[in-house]
């Protein structure tokens, strides 16, 4: 599988995205700058966690408007994976890829813990190698990750199985609608999640459940 | 030209003597601009007048150490070309005033610190002091405090990874603010700051300048500014995602040799950097105003030269490297500009608007700078050993000591702080020392900070050593060995002989304990005149600590791991109840001789404890420190999610036996299969060593006393914090 | 010219800060505080002495950038 | 009632947030913007029928809690 991970300006995942899918797949990712135009030919784009433009006026907007932004969507239109972790999941929403919105976590404050999730669906190339309702552990880190949409969109995520990952009963940070921790696009090729599977992936730091999301992007995408 | 009267001299905050110097170094009455320059320079922040003489004592060097005192940041030799850059510093009397974006900018200062000399930061801690819970403006500072240092260093993906939180009425005017960083280079890719050569361009980098911070702006703002409506603001106002540009920025050149020296601009911004640049390398510098970005309209050299405004960088660079410089600072959307010049004048000359408004010779400004040996008296220490009321149920006090502000888990702060991001947090807070691997490889920093102010208090010289011996008993308790120290010294007026006394007599006792225990001094910072209406704070000269592992996969951590593990403690316990927080929040009293620390017992049995970890198979060790023994292993069975069965030694005194504060001493526990070899180990190295008991599932016994759920204890443990900060209790303390 | 622009929450949306805003107006004794919300002020400089053309601007930079239009809405003002 | 509150930074104070927002803009091709700063703007259900007490409620509002003096100023407005 080649990858290749988006930087703008004030990512800051963007190095533990890169490290993670070189362990998984064995082979770096490409660094792709905000101001390009053009990705590599990759068969996985991610757009990594951080603090986009300091977070200011929305986390997100600013990113949402780079010129990379435009070939990530003709990417994704042509059924290329996209998967964005935190920030790049509120850059996927600020770019209309996915519904809805991330809006400040309920209580406020910036939030970061290990949190129970529960995975809802396995029919995606993201999650092909967990078993449905498995119960995973993934940090969070993030003052803005409070999922928000109108009743119809969460109904049709739901009713679509575009629910992906939710906060166990009792452990959501953030007070995020319906649980919902992580969303599909209508194709199912692009994922936007706030918690981070990427800081999953080596036993020496809190675990592996991350480690199945690469596993099943490989098996789907190689 | 203003005229400069005895007034205007005052304002800077110069003695008559000191003017009088002034005037004799300039052979003339100094300017405006160089008036504030000098100010700024010979403040105590700057020149360390006060502290100077005694800092000296300290000892800074080590075969490992690359950098001592001295430069923007002490650098260590980690093996491998690695370079382990790190420093702590204060933001004390800012986090009052906006505790946000005082908190903040201390971040955000000690980042530059750390990544001006080549280094990429990849951890920071916090050592915070507040008033007493129930003083009125403590939770707000709390709070605020806590989302400055997060909302800083989240931005900048560098993970806190610990600190400490003291809560005491002494720091109710005056809370303390300490922040550390700790970054990565490669031994041969070391920046630092002496502008050496004549003809090399001086460039200014990173956010424009306003009128930030300045000094003595009341006198400023009447004299120069009848336009403005509005007071100006001295907070400074933290813009992270600009420093996250700058680090990047500045790597990137770091990455090219095109940079002969580089400074970032912290106090007395553009003043102390060019002067000390000069004064490094020996050389002068001449800068034209009129090309420094300016965020405001009409700033006048006096401005530019005091201003404190965050985010920026000066460097010297290599002539003709200027368009490469450039290049890269454009492309990360940073201000860049060319503003002087370095010559071979030993002069700072300082250019605006086609006129020199400052022109004075750079020595004035650093090895003339005042030095004093102030008058100091060292007040006797507390003595004696405190009574206490035999009949006081052990468990109920274990219970009230775990929930007491000083004592309770700081989860609700380390939670506001992204703790893993760069992917390499191995210990996160909650153990000894948080473990940070370095990146690409098995070797893994151990990190600090400690003091316990209320030892320094009762006895300032052995508080200073505690300090040190905590800081390095942390590092070795996760498997690491100690390498150096950066120390933040925090106390009230140093003219004050009495306070001049702590200072000298904690200098002192630092020295003696990094010299014992090899632990050398490679940074440190002073913020004297903490004061709360003319009581000084308690002294706090906090120690940040950074030690070295080989391989992290090793790292001990404080939690239980397994039914029926030997707990074993290590160190000789006597019992020492004075100034203990037992003696404080059981019997309501601050008293008795704080504990000493004997260094040659404290090496023994830490560098015993550090060899059981690195032969591998001891995967659990905690040092005894605040609460003693059973808050020790309290705090293993909350981590574990286990109990524990505790048998006191025969003859033992219960409540100084589990609750003294003698130092010097771990709780290890390991399956009963080593219990042999681990005995006899400490048997050949002469370490007092007692089996006290076993690890068990859910509860903590201790045999003939009493017991309670770990989940009893987890309720007081972690539910003080959050319902303090909620606002639901404040209950009073200290 | 200089412009003002209001973003503020659509109805409906919820809005955790004005809501912890509105509880500790009432914490702090103002009984009389009923539903709070939060937005944003943007006040910005505009090199530009046509008000139409201001305006039609305005607006694309809010569409585009200001605001986001699945939870927000917003107003344009015109000063001097 | 209903009144508005505005809380913007004082003249001077660094506003990273105007300054990434007047840059972003810039770069969106409105090269007409100039300074842009951002504020807050908070609207408040006030169940106080006399305006001289709903103002002077409001300014005690904003000196605890809306505004932080320190560096922030502050205006309101009163809507029927
Ligand atoms: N301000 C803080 N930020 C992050 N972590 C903190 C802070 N204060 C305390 N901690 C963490 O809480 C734990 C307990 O702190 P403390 O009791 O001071 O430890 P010790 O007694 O081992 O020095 C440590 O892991 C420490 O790093
Ligand atoms: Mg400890």
């Amino acid at each position: 599988m080649k990858s290749a991970v988006v930087v703008f300006p004030a990512s800051n995942c963007d190095r533990d995205a890169a490290t993670a899918l070189e362990q998984m797949t064995g082979r770096p990712a490409h660094m792709v700058w905000h101001q390009d135009s053009e990705l590599p030919d990759v068969d996985l784009v991610v757009l990594p966690g951080g603090f986009s433009y300091g977070d200011y006026l929305r986390c997100g907007a600013m990113a949402s408007q780079s010129k990379i932004i435009q070939a990530v969507k003709a990417h994704a239109e042509r059924g290329g994976a996209v998967l964005g972790i935190c920030n790049g999941f509120q850059v996927l929403t600020e770019s209309h890829l996915l519904p809805g919105a991330l809006i400040r976590n309920a209580d406020l404050k910036f939030v970061c813990r290990s949190v129970a999730l529960e995975v809802d669906e396995t029919q995606s190339a993201f999650t092909r190698k967990y078993d449905k309702g498995q119960k995973v552990s993934f940090p969070v880190a993030h003052g803005e990750g409070n999922y928000v949409a109108d009743e119809e969109t969460l109904n049709r995520l739901e009713g679509e199985g575009r629910v992906v990952f939710r906060y166990a009963a009792g452990d959501n940070p953030n007070g995020s609608s319906r649980n919902i921790a992580g969303i599909l696009n209508e194709k199912r090729n692009v994922l936007g999640l706030m918690p981070h599977p990427e800081r999953v992936v080596d036993p020496l730091l809190g675990g592996t459940d991350g480690r199945a999301m690469f596993e099943s992007l490989i098996e789907a995408l190689s | 030209m203003t005229a400069i009267t005895p007034e205007l001299v005052k304002e800077h905050g110069l003695s008559d003597d000191e003017y009088a110097h002034i005037k004799r170094l300039m052979n003339r009455e100094p300017t405006l601009v160089e008036l504030g320059i000098f100010s700024v320079m010979w403040s105590e922040h700057c020149s360390y007048k006060s502290t100077r003489v005694h800092l000296a004592k300290l000892p800074t060097k080590a075969s490992w150490v690359i950098q001592g005192p001295g430069e923007n940041a002490g650098v260590i030799d980690i093996g491998d070309g690695d370079a382990c850059i790190f420093k702590m510093e204060s933001h004390n009397h800012p986090s009052f005033i906006e505790p946000y974006q005082g908190a903040a900018t201390g971040v955000g200062g000690i980042m530059r610190d750390v990544f001006t000399m080549g280094a990429r930061p990849v951890a920071m801690m916090n050592a915070l002091r507040f008033g007493e819970p129930s003083h009125p403006k403590t939770r707000h500072l709390v709070s605020g405090v806590v989302r400055g240092i997060g909302g800083y260093g989240n931005c900048m993906g560098v993970p806190t990874v610990g600190g400490e939180v003291n809560f005491h009425k002494s720091y109710n005017g005056n809370i303390l603010v300490n922040a550390m960083c700790v970054g990565l280079a490669r031994t041969d890719k070391i920046f630092k700051s002496a502008a050496k050569g004549a003809g090399n361009p001086v460039v200014y980098i990173g956010s424009k300048t306003g009128r930030d911070g300045i000094h003595g702006a009341t006198m400023a703002s009447a004299e120069f500014d009848d336009a403005s409506e509005e007071k100006r603001p001295t907070v400074q106002v933290g813009d992270p995602f600009t420093e996250k540009l700058l680090l990047e920025a500045c790597l990137e050149l770091m990455a090219t040799d095109a940079i002969i020296a580089i400074q970032d601009m912290g106090a007395a911004g553009l003043t102390s950097s060019s002067a000390e640049m000069g004064d490094k390398g020996g050389s002068g510098i001449e800068l034209d105003l009129d090309k420094v970005p300016q965020r405001e309209a009409n700033m006048t050299a006096y401005d530019m030269m005091l201003s404190e405004s965050q985010e920026r960088m000066l460097a010297v660079l290599k002539p003709g490297r200027e368009a490469e410089a450039e290049a890269i600072f454009k492309k990360w959307e940073l201000d860049f500009a060319v503003i002087g010049i370095t010559t071979d004048t030993k002069r700072l000359v300082v250019k605006h608007k086609g006129e020199v408004v400052a022109d004075m010779p750079i020595t004035a400004l650093s090895d003339e700078a005042p030095k004093y040996s102030r008058p100091f008296e060292i007040r006797p220490a507390a003595t004696g050993a405190p009574s206490f009321d035999k009949s006081k149920p052990v468990m109920a006090s274990l219970k009230t000591i775990l929930a007491a502000p000083d004592m309770a888990s700081r989860r609700w702060v380390w939670e506001q702080y992204d703790v893993s991001v760069m992917s390499d947090t191995v210990q996160a807070p909650g153990g000894d020392s948080a473990v940070v691997r370095v990146h690409g490889t098995k070797k893994g920093l151990a990190i600090t900070t400690d003091v316990t102010p209320r030892y320094c208090k009762a006895d300032p010289f052995e508080g200073a050593k505690q300090a040190v011996a905590e800081a390095w008993r942390n590092i070795t308790a996760v498997g690491a060995r100690p390498l150096a120290v950066t120390d933040n010294l925090n106390f009230g007026n140093p003219q004050k002989p009495q306070i001049m006394g702590e200072i000298v007599a904690g200098i002192d006792g630092i020295g003696e304990a990094c010299r014992a225990l090899d632990f050398p001094v490679i940074g440190g910072n002073c913020s004297l005149y903490n004061e709360t209406n003319g009581e000084g704070i308690l002294p706090t000269p906090a120690i940040g600590g950074v030690g070295l592992m080989k391989d992290v996969a090793k790292s001990a951590t404080i939690a239980f791991k397994r039914n029926v593990d030997v707990i074993m403690l290590v160190g000789e316990t006597k019992g020492h109840l004075g100034q203990s927080i037992y003696l404080r929040e059981i019997e309501g009293r601050e008293e008795g001789a704080a504990p000493r620390v004997h260094l040659p017992s404290e090496k023994r049995n830490g560098d015993f404890v550090r060899l059981l970890i690195e032969a591998g198979g001891i995967d659990t060790v905690h040092d005894i420190s605040d609460g003693g023994l059973l808050v020790a292993i309290a705090e293993m069975c909350l981590a574990g999610k286990m109990g524990a069965n505790i048998r006191l030694p025969d003859g033992s005194d219960p409540i100084p036996f589990l609750f003294g504060e003698d130092q010097a001493r771990y709780v290890v526990a390991f399956p009963s299969a080593m219990s042999v070899r681990v005995t006899d180990t400490a048997r050949n190295h002469g370490v007092p060593h007692v089996l006290i008991g076993c690890t068990a599932p859910d509860k903590l016994l201790v045999e003939g006393i009493g017991e309670l759920p770990v989940s009893e204890l987890r309720t007081a443990h972690e539910g003080w914090f959050p319902r303090y900060m909620s606002g639901e209790e404040v209950p009073v303390t200290n | 010219m200089k412009a003002r622009v209001f973003v503020t929450l659509k109805n409906g949306v919820l809005d955790p800060q004005g809501k912890a805003i509105g509880h500790a107006l009432n914490g702090l004794g103002f009984g009389a505080v009923g539903e709070v919300r939060q937005g944003k002020v943007i006040d910005i400089d505009l090199a530009e002495s046509d008000a139409e053309k201001a305006r039609s601007d305005l607006k694309a930079m809010c569409e585009k950038l200001l605001a986001n239009t699945v939870i927000e809405k917003y107003e344009i003002e015109l000063k001097a």
